[in-house]
Formats: structure tokens, C-alpha cells, sequence
């Protein structure tokens, strides 16, 4: 359960011997395919997630940097991003170890949304957690939960956003471990959440790598992926990792500025692999973004998505070992690179993972012929969002606003 | 190695370790209520450390949490805390471990324990660190010569309640049900299987979660504990008290008053298990 | 041109010779594969696009039918339904014409959305017509087509809605016909768009007829799609029309009532195939709404893709035949079957599709062992819609809605 | 078998071609407009019949069908309007197809050009049939004795303009540019071009779609116009007047204040090619 030193399992006593029940049913369900789990997962993950998704040769893109620039459309997936690889596999997983209910946090509510449409899938009932603030600003996402049959529940404590709310569906775990999965949405948490995530969202470096192979007869020379938790970057670099001719780059949210405020508690970025520090978060040793006693910091993001103050202790030790090279870029920058797109390419992507497309933007010279990026979801989910920080701004490519000024 | 202290406030008759969290709602109120406890009897103290991040806690120690960090609570004040304490019990520190990890100019453990040491605390409870991950504070603990307590939930069973029991020291800490801290009207069966579990390891049992009268007390002790942890329905006095605006002194009364009735609750529990009073 | 006594070209004389030139590119690049057309076309449905889209046996909803029911998972088309299939079919075969602009109209901003983000990806410049009232209720839609780069006209004159922008798209046709493309949104319009937008979405029964005959080793029963001016519902049947053991239903809108009040010109309903008379509209002999004089009536439906006062010829000739059965739920059932449908299987579908479903429910004693629903599209353009309908009604399984009481 | 009256009404100098929609904005104050028109030098007259998606039409004219359509105009009352009007010169009905598909107890063309020669309507002009689905309209106007008007626009030639010359009397309609009807400064060079194509055919020619002034009509005309249609212009006026609220008496007196300008420009036009005056 360690990546070098970072990983481990610190979380309460009660909830220890669920982590050991979880760890035996992931080693046998899921690496040794027992009862046949794996092919069930991957069955339910073309019938009812729609895979494969394609890779796609982005003809606009690849003309503006002179290289080719390939996308994995995550965003094609259903429910709209990468999640459901994930949610679908722990939601199919607690069915096989007999649990009959699932817990689950939400921050802007794409984690939400994916466990509660693999739960109703799965006749599997359901409660989510999810920050008061983040219910505010979600409305849309709350109520796809409830059509979906589950229970969202406010988390009033602290600010109300995605920290505390993990928080809470841990007590929520410790509460009702015997018969309730909780079912964390990254890379992250104790031993095997980190591992069992990224196992499942592998899917994605499976068929990317396959799709490459078929298109260019060889492998890209760099694949990009955004990186909050870190689930759709390990999914992304999975099973790159062993190919050493391919580059990494995992794109952290530099929000306003990579500065620290260690008085407000402030840290007006989400880039813990670039400037966190070493540290135990939410069940793991990891990098974080904390203050110098060690408390906690505020992360920022203008994508809700990677407004995380951790991030999943296997890219952390990939980033150690040099690896994986995390990089960064502002808001300013992914807002920019999610208008191009959207006009460029006729796809609309997440803010999430416009991050990526601005590194694309900043450094396709540094990246080689041929660039992989993963389209880790698609931006239906953020418009309102789009609006209020494109009126902040001067995006000379981003259409009149004007109709637009203070929302729909 | 250890401290003797934690062993010893529970030699004679059973135990009363009230929590409260340092800092909270102030500074020097939370001073007078610690003092207060100790003068209600305690037999030990567990003073929180506030973390941001409290996992472990239900609302009532939640909100006690964000009230100390917003009056300004850190790691330095805590030991300031610490040693401005006018109190004549051991004190543990309850904390969660990225606080104790970050402390000082190196990163691991060791820099909070020496200090710890300094200002004279007891020893350690440390919710979200399991036995597997404490090999590193149980080292710097044997280095200062602090306890560090475990916490043994209702579902901690077998090897890893061996595991655990080979490094704890001062005593152990009792969950007597499932899920996170806060008062409960009912006292859990699972106190009483989770005590007979433990029967064969010769260290004290606190049992903690849910304890919130004289007569919970009671009947705990009497069902085989040596001794008692409450923290919520304390913490609860002290919001009241922030709420409505009463002044410190009048909460470090009611404090008192609950605490001597805990106590009392305690050693009434005690006194019914006179048949088997000597310890094993 | 003609389906029977339907169809035909009836159109000002300005626009006939582009319908010639269409005619001739139809015939040249979609029948004869010229220059590759289909094939290039078939590639970027599937990189692009996302096809195929997986044909997923929906558990619960079999267990609840006592029959097999298969869902074609249109949903997972890129930009959320089937619309894409036509929509970059006609923006390549513009561009294969040698055309530099695109037009086309928009009802509920599906079309609309769709063609954006064909032209954006095909890099062709690109105005949608969109009624004022249509782009006051639906701006999110609006401001997805703005954010890939498309001009966005409002349609003020009438009513503001999808009847009034075809016509004024059609003025535009007219006055810049030499180097516009009109991209109709539906199998309706002049020939050969009918026969040209069935043919790109026949590509949704093309795979599921394959689909269903690895998952069964058969064809289905019964194939059922909703039904407004019916280009999921002829893209669904197209393949299977030849095989005459597979009934084929197409589900309109009953909307509130299926009768007319002819004073005030309005049609409480879209159910054009059951309740229309044969006349003309938009360039095409079909069946339509309209009062007795021949005037073209309101019509209605809780789905603002179904609602369309004409439907595609040749599915007015199927049915007259006997070949398609033309059925048709209301609007009750239809918001029902959504909520019925997101619960039970995790899929939030259009409230179009829902249509499909609600009839599933009606009728399922007599579509035999294996049915198969297209699921045309996902329901996430109409959350405001389900919870302003579902507050005026008393539907059951709906979760509590009181907190979205009076929209986001 | 056609109608006699409307290649009459070419037949000595230029033709003056207004249009009007029946009933805008109200059915009494529209028959004024008419007989304004025809006191104005009106040769024809073409008599719009609102249909509620009126694609071949510009704004103006598309205000106009609404404004008619709210004051209650079907095609019925349209048939009372053509007996109801006090003019001496030929009408023709302007329409589309559905309307005459649909009138009357079977479906199909006849009944409505049976009643229209009843009413004693010379012609049809209907902007959505191409000469390729006239043929039922065509017999019936046959059968009747009505003209059916074509349009030809700048894109038609070759064999379809061919077809369309086959089918058409009365006169054709040449659409002086692309796009819909709608008044416009300029008059498009297209024109000439068109009128060269259709030097050929032995039909009257007139040349519609912008003309605004007399002098757009003069121009028109001395370029080898055999007749001019004016719509949009005029209906600017019944637009204008509505929206003011001026009397229908003043209305029309502008109507046929314009008229009068309109027929004058034409007939300068003609007098300019006065070597080519005789009709080929």
C-alpha cells in the first residue's frame, strides 16, 4: 500500500478492518479477476458507459502547434467524464463483496453524479455528500443525483466545500462500515483506494495506448492530462508509465497565482504536486497544500474539479521519481484554452481539462510530434461558471458576452 | 520507557479523563475550564489539538475544533497551553498526525514529541493513525518517554488488536460503538464485548464514545472499565456557554459540576463490582 | 423524391437549383461513396462522434416487462443525441460542394448545438436561426453553439419558435444560395433532404441491428422511437424496414389532449402522423397540423424536440402503409417514464426519448420478447423543463422536489 | 385556354404590378388599398392571400400576412374580398400551395381554382411550387381558364427554365435578385442578365423584388422590362399607417400617390428604348 513514502492507510481504528476487507476483495476481485469481476466491469463499461471511447486526431490543433495532437474523449463517456470508470467499478465491487449501500463525497458533483448513475444502475441505494456552498452553486448536479435515486446530503461544517465533505463520508464510513462501501472518487484516500482507482481508471492508457498504436504505429511522444486528485492523470499515464520514450506531464491548476497565504490559510492555486509538501491528508501521506503547522489549506481552482488541497500519493511519488513532470497553468490560461478548443475542435471540454489544453498551448514545442491529451470530461457542467469568469477577464477570443452578463 | 503517569492515575479505582479542546472558544477560557475539570476530578486529561481536518469527530467536537482554530489556536500556542495550565493530572494530547508529522524544522515526528515532552505532557491519542503507520511515533514516544494511546473500535479484532496491544502504552482507549465522538443517550453492548476482548492485555481500559451522565458512567465501570473518557457532553457546556454569552466562570462551574458527577457516576460502578474490584 | 404520394420539392423557385446541386452531390457522395465521402464521413462519426454507440441491455427494466429490452444508447453521442450523425453528414458534404457558410434553424437549441459543433470541427462559418422566444427559454443551448463559434440569429417574427426559424432560415437559403449550405435538422424539407438525413442517421440501426444480432443471435420484436419531425425514429427503423418479422412504433407526443381547438389555430399536441392531415410544409407533401383551411397549427408537447407541426415524409408513408405504427403517449406518461428510466437504470434520458419509454410501459404485453428503445438522447437540456413539469403534477416515483421548487 | 386579361394588361406599353396583401390590417380599410391601386394605374394587380409560413417573403410582407391573418383572413373570406372590390382591372391571387391543396371538400388543387374563376381572379402566382410540382395547379387553370404565373429567379436556367416556360401564362415573374421579397436601393444587375435569358420566350416579363421608386422603375423598364412588380413598398405604407393610426382615406390616397409614380417611372422607361419599342 505505499508508492515510496508516500500512501498508507491512517485513518480511524473502526474503519481498519473495512480497509482490510476492502484490500482482500480488490486483490482477488479485481487483480485476479475472481468470479469473473473484471469481465463484468469491463462488459457494464462498454454496454452502459459507452466504451471504448475513441482517440481522436485533433486536425485544427495539430495544424496550430506543427505536431499531432491527439485527444482521448473521456468526455464522451457517459455521465460526461472519466468518473464513471471509477464510480461504476467500486459501486459493482461493493455488490460483489455483499455491502448494501454506498456512501459517496462530491465536490462540484461530477464524482456525485457518476456514483449515483452506477448505483441506480446497480439497484444499489445511495447517499452523497456534498458541501453546502458546492450544493448552492451545483444546483443542476444535485438534482441529476436526485433523479438518479440518491440521497444528497448537505455538509454544513467548515466552508461546505469538498474537503468537508470527504471528511464527513469518512465518519459516515466509520459509522456504517459493515454495511456500506464508500466509494472515494480519486486516487486518493488509505491503501487500496489509491491503487484500486487508478486500476480502474487505467482503462483509459489501455485503449489510448492501443488507439495510438493503431493510428500512428507507434506511441505518443508526450501524453498530458490534467491533475487534481489525479484519477484521470493516472488513468491516463497507467499504462504509459513502463514506456520510457513517452513524456508525462501532469497539469496542475495554478489558479490566480502559485503564491501561499500562510495567515488566511489561502493557497490560491490547487497545485500540490508543484507547491504542497509532504504530508497526511484524508488517509494517505501525500503532498498538500498546507500551512506551515500543517493545518489544512483553502485550495483555489476556477475549475471546481481540481479544487483539491491533496492529491493521489502515486503521481506524487511518480513526480519524485521524475517520471511524471508536473507543471502548472493559471485560470487565465485554461479559460483561454477552453474557449479555442470549443471553437477550434467543436468540442467543449471541462474546465478541468482545458488545464491541460493550456499547457498544450504553452509548451507543444517542448512535446514532441506526437501529443496524447487526455479530454478527461466535457464542459456542459461549467457554462455558468464560463460566463461569471470570462466577464472578469479580456479573452480576446471568447464570443460577445454581453447577452450573456450575470448568468442564465 | 513510558511515562508512568497514564498507569498510574488509573492505580487507584477507576479513571475520569474528560476532553476538552485547548482553545476553545478562547484562549483563556478554555485555561479556566481545563483547570476546572481537573478541580471536578479528573484523572487524566485529553486535551484536543485542533486539526483542520477532524475525521474522527462528530459535530459537537467539530465545532469546538473551528472555534479554537479561529481564535487563533496553533501547535506553539498549544504548548503554550500547555505549560500555562495550572493543573495537577496528566494530560494527553489528542491530535491528528499531520500536525504532529509537520512540527518543527524536519518532517517526521519526533520535533512535536521532544516538545511535547518539554511542556510536560503524558502522552498521546492520535485518531487517524492506525498501528500500522506508528511505528515512527512510537519510537520518538519511547525516546521522550510519552505514552501513546490506542484507540480499539468495535470491529478491532484478532492480529491487529495484537498488533496494536504490543504498542500501546498508558492505556487503551475503549470505542464503545461504532462511528465518530459525540453524546449518546444509550450506552452500546459492544462496550461490554469489546471489554471481554481485552481482558487478557494488562493495560488500563478507558472506555470512550457516548458518555454523557453519572449513571452512563456507572454502568460502564461496572461493566468492567477502568475508567471513563467524555468529550462531547463537556464540549457541548462550553458552546452553550459561547452561545448564550455566559461567562467563563459560570461555565467553568458547570463544567465542574458535570465532571463530579461523572466521577461520582465512576466510582458508584466501581463500588458494584467490588466482587472482582482487584484488577487481573 | 417521393415516398408514395409524399415528399417533393415544393419550394421557391430561387432555391431550386441548389436542391439540384444537392441533389447531384446526395446521389454522388452518400449513395456512391465519391471521393470517399461516406467513408471519411463514417471515420469522423466514429473519432469524433463517438460511434458506435453500445446497444445495452437494460436489466431492470426487463425484469419489470418480463421481456428483454435493449436500449441504443444515442444518449452517448457527442453533444448529447443523435443529431450529430446529421449534422456533420451535411457540413462535410457542404464542404465536398465546395460551400463556404452553413445555415440552419433550431427549436430547443438541439440542432442547433449539434451543427456548431460540426462547422466548429470542419471549420466551416456557421448561423443558426432560433426563434426569441426558443432562445429565451433555452439559453444554456444558446450559449454552447456562441461558445463554438456560431452566429446566433433571433427569429422575432411570429410566435418565436422552431416553425418560424425553418421558414427564415429558408429566406436566408434563398437569398444567399450560392455559397450556403441549409443543414435541416430533421428527415423533413424538400428532397433529398429526407432521403439524405435518413440515410446519415440509418447509421443508429445499422448498429443496432448488428449489435442485436451478436447479443441475441436475432432481431428484436419490436424497435421503438419517439417521434417529432422523426429522424431518430427514421435513423432507428431504417435498417429494419426490410425485416418484416420487426414491428416498428413510432411514439409521437399526445402532449396535453389529442384533440384541436381549430379557433385558435393550436394543436395540444405534435402528433402529426395520428392526428395530421396530408398538405404541405416546408417544401415537402406530408402530414401536418394545420386547421381546416390549411393554415399550419401550434402545436405542443412537454418535449420542445417533438414539438413540430410536420413530421418526414416517408415516415407518413410507412405508416400509411402499414409498415411503421404510429402510437403515441402524453405528456404525463412521457415525464413519468424520465424519472422511471433515471432511477431504475441510471440513465437520464431526453424528455423525447422518455416518450419511447412511457410507451414501453403502456404497451409492453404486446412488443414481445426483445425490444429495442432508441434512446435518442440525455436528459441534461431538460432539467429546468422536468422540474417546472413535474411541479404541476402529481408523479410518484419523483423525488421530492421541493428544493428546485421554481427552477436552478 | 388561359385567361385572356393579363397578357391584355401587357399588352400596350408597360405594365404596373402592384401587391397588396387582402385584408392588412383590416378587411374594409385593405379593399380601399386595392381600389387606391387601381385608381393609381394599376395594370394587375396581385392579391396576396396570407399563409401563415410565408418562406419565399421579407419582413414587410411577413408582418403584412400577420397583421391580415390576426384581423381574420381565410381563404373564404379572401374569395368575398375579390367580389367585394370595385376595381376594372385583372387580379391575381398570390399564394401558397397548401392553402390551394386544401380548400374545399377533397383534396387537391380544383376546388380553389374553380372558385377562384367563380370570383373572377385571373391568375395565381405561388412562391413554394416550382414548375416540377404545377402540374395539378396547371391543369386546373386550364380546366378554369386562369393564368399561373411563374417566377423565375437569377439561378434558373437551362431545362428548368425551359419546363417553366412550358407551364407558365399571363406573364412571368422575373425575380430581380436572391432572397425574398423586400423594398431595396439598389436594383440588382441581375436583371439584365435574367431578361436576356428570357429574351427568347414569348411571354410578358415582369420584373419584381426591390423596386421601391419610380425611378427604380424606370430603370427596370428602359432596360427591357415589359412590366414591374411592386410589393414591399407599398405595403411599407399600410404598415406605416397602421402604426400611426391614419385614416384609411389618407393611406390610400398615399397608396395611389406612389402608384401614380411607380406607372410614371415605368412609362419613361418604356418611352427610353423607343427603338426597340416594338415587341420582339
Amino acid at each position: 500500500g505505499k508508492f515510496g513514502e508516500y500512501g498508507g492507510q491512517y485513518v480511524p481504528e473502526a474503519l481498519m478492518p473495512a480497509i482490510a476487507e476492502l484490500t482482500d476483495a480488490y486483490e482477488r476481485y479485481v487483480l485476479e479477476n475472481e468470479d469473473g469481476f473484471m469481465d463484468e466491469f469491463r462488459r457494464r463499461l462498454r454496454d452502459f458507459g459507452g466504451r471504448p471511447t475513441p482517440t481522436q486526431h485533433a486536425e485544427r490543433l495539430s495544424e496550430r502547434y506543427g505536431c499531432d495532437v491527439y485527444l482521448k474523449r473521456e468526455d464522451l463517456l457517459h455521465g460526461g467524464a472519466h468518473k464513471l470508470n471509477n464510480a461504476l467499478g467500486q459501486v459493482l465491487l461493493a455488490k460483489y463483496m455483499g455491502k448494501e449501500r454506498i456512501v459517496a463525497e462530491t465536490g462540484a458533483g461530477q464524482h456525485g453524479t457518476a456514483t449515483a448513475m452506477a448505483a441506480a444502475h446497480l439497484d444499489m441505494p445511495c447517499e452523497v455528500y456534498m458541501g453546502r456552498r458546492d450544493i448552492n452553486r451545483q444546483r443542476p448536479n444535485v438534482f441529476r443525483m436526485r433523479l438518479n435515486g440518491s440521497e444528497v446530503t448537505p455538509v454544513t461544517v467548515g466552508r461546505g466545500t469538498l474537503k468537508e465533505a470527504i471528511s464527513e463520508t469518512m465518519r459516515d464510513w466509520a459509522t456504517n462500515v459493515e454495511d456500506t462501501h464508500y466509494v472515494i472518487g480519486s486516487v486518493v484516500g488509505p491503501h487500496p483506494f489509491p491503487a484500486m482507482v487508478r486500476d480502474f481508471q487505467s482503462v483509459i492508457s489501455e485503449e489510448a495506448r492501443e488507439q495510438m498504436r493503431e493510428k500512428t504505429d507507434g506511441l505518443p511522444d508526450s501524453v498530458i492530462a490534467c491533475a487534481g486528485g489525479g484519477s484521470n492523470t493516472m488513468g491516463a499515464f497507467a499504462e504509459f508509465v513502463g514506456d520510457e520514450s513517452v513524456g508525462l506531464y501532469a497539469v496542475e491548476a495554478g489558479g490566480d497565482s502559485l503564491s501561499v497565504d500562510e495567515e488566511a490559510g489561502v493557497a490560491p492555486n490547487s497545485a500540490s504536486l508543484s507547491t504542497g509538501r509532504e504530508g497526511v491528508l484524508h488517509g494517505a501521506r501525500t503532498k498538500i497544500l498546507q500551512d506551515r503547522d500543517g493545518q489544512i489549506m483553502e485550495s483555489h481552482s476556477v475549475s471546481s474539479g481540481l479544487d483539491y488541497a491533496g492529491v493521489g500519493p502515486e503521481l506524487a511519488h511518480l513526480v519524485d521519481e521524475t517520471r511524471v513532470t508536473a507543471v502548472n497553468v493559471d485560470d487565465d490560461a485554461a479559460l483561454t484554452a477552453f474557449h479555442r478548443l470549443s471553437q477550434t475542435e467543436g468540442i467543449i471540454p471541462a474546465l478541468e481539462s482545458a488545464h491541460a489544453f493550456a499547457y498544450l498551448e504553452e509548451h507543444h514545442e517542448e512535446l514532441g510530434d506526437s501529443v496524447l491529451v487526455n479530454l478527461s470530461g466535457r464542459g456542459d457542467k461549467d457554462l455558468e461558471s464560463v460566463i461569471e469568469e470570462t466577464e472578469k477577464r479580456d479573452i480576446d477570443i471568447a464570443p460577445d458576452m454581453t447577452e450573456f452578463a450575470g448568468g442564465f | 520507557m513510558a511515562n508512568d503517569a497514564l498507569e498510574a492515575a488509573f492505580a487507584d479505582g477507576p479513571a475520569f479523563v474528560p476532553y476538552l479542546a485547548a482553545g476553545d472558544p478562547d484562549y483563556d477560557s478554555s485555561l479556566e475550564y481545563v483547570e476546572a475539570l481537573a478541580r471536578g476530578g479528573a484523572d487524566v486529561i485529553e486535551l484536543g489539538l485542533p486539526f483542520s481536518e477532524p475525521v474522527a469527530e462528530g459535530p459537537t467536537i467539530q465545532d469546538a475544533v473551528v472555534r479554537s482554530l479561529e481564535a487563533g489556536m496553533t501547535p506553539a500556542r498549544f504548548f503554550e497551553f500547555v505549560e500555562d495550565l495550572d493543573v495537577d493530572v496528566p494530560l494527553v494530547c489528542m491530535t491528528y498526525y499531520n500536525l504532529i508529522y509537520q512540527y518543527g524544522d524536519e518532517q517526521g515526528p519526533r520535533p512535536f514529541v521532544e516538545k511535547a515532552a518539554d511542556v510536560g505532557l503524558s502522552g498521546f491519542v492520535v485518531p487517524d493513525l492506525p498501528a500500522e503507520e506508528a511505528d515512527p511515533l512510537r519510537e520518538a514516544c519511547d525516546e521522550f518517554g510519552l505514552d501513546l494511546v490506542f484507540i480499539v473500535a468495535p470491529t478491532t479484532r484478532g492480529d491487529r488488536l495484537d498488533r496494536m496491544m504490543q504498542r500501546v502504552s498508558g492505556y487503551v482507549y475503549v470505542q464503545a460503538r461504532l462511528g465518530v465522538t459525540g453524546a449518546r443517550d444509550d450506552v452500546s453492548g459492544q462496550t461490554e464485548q469489546s471489554l471481554d476482548r481485552l481482558e487478557a492485555y494488562d493495560v488500563p481500559k478507558a472506555v470512550g464514545f457516548g458518555i454523557k451522565t453519572g449513571d452512563h458512567a456507572e454502568r460502564i465501570v461496572a461493566g468492567g472499565a477502568d475508567g471513563i473518557i467524555v468529550g462531547s457532553a463537556l464540549v457541548d457546556i462550553v458552546a452553550e456557554g459561547h452561545e448564550n454569552g455566559d461567562d467563563a466562570e459560570t461555565v467553568a462551574e458547570r463544567l465542574e459540576s458535570l465532571a463530579r458527577e461523572l466521577k461520582a457516576g465512576a466510582e458508584r460502578g466501581f463500588a458494584q463490582r467490588a466482587p472482582q474490584a482487584e484488577r487481573t
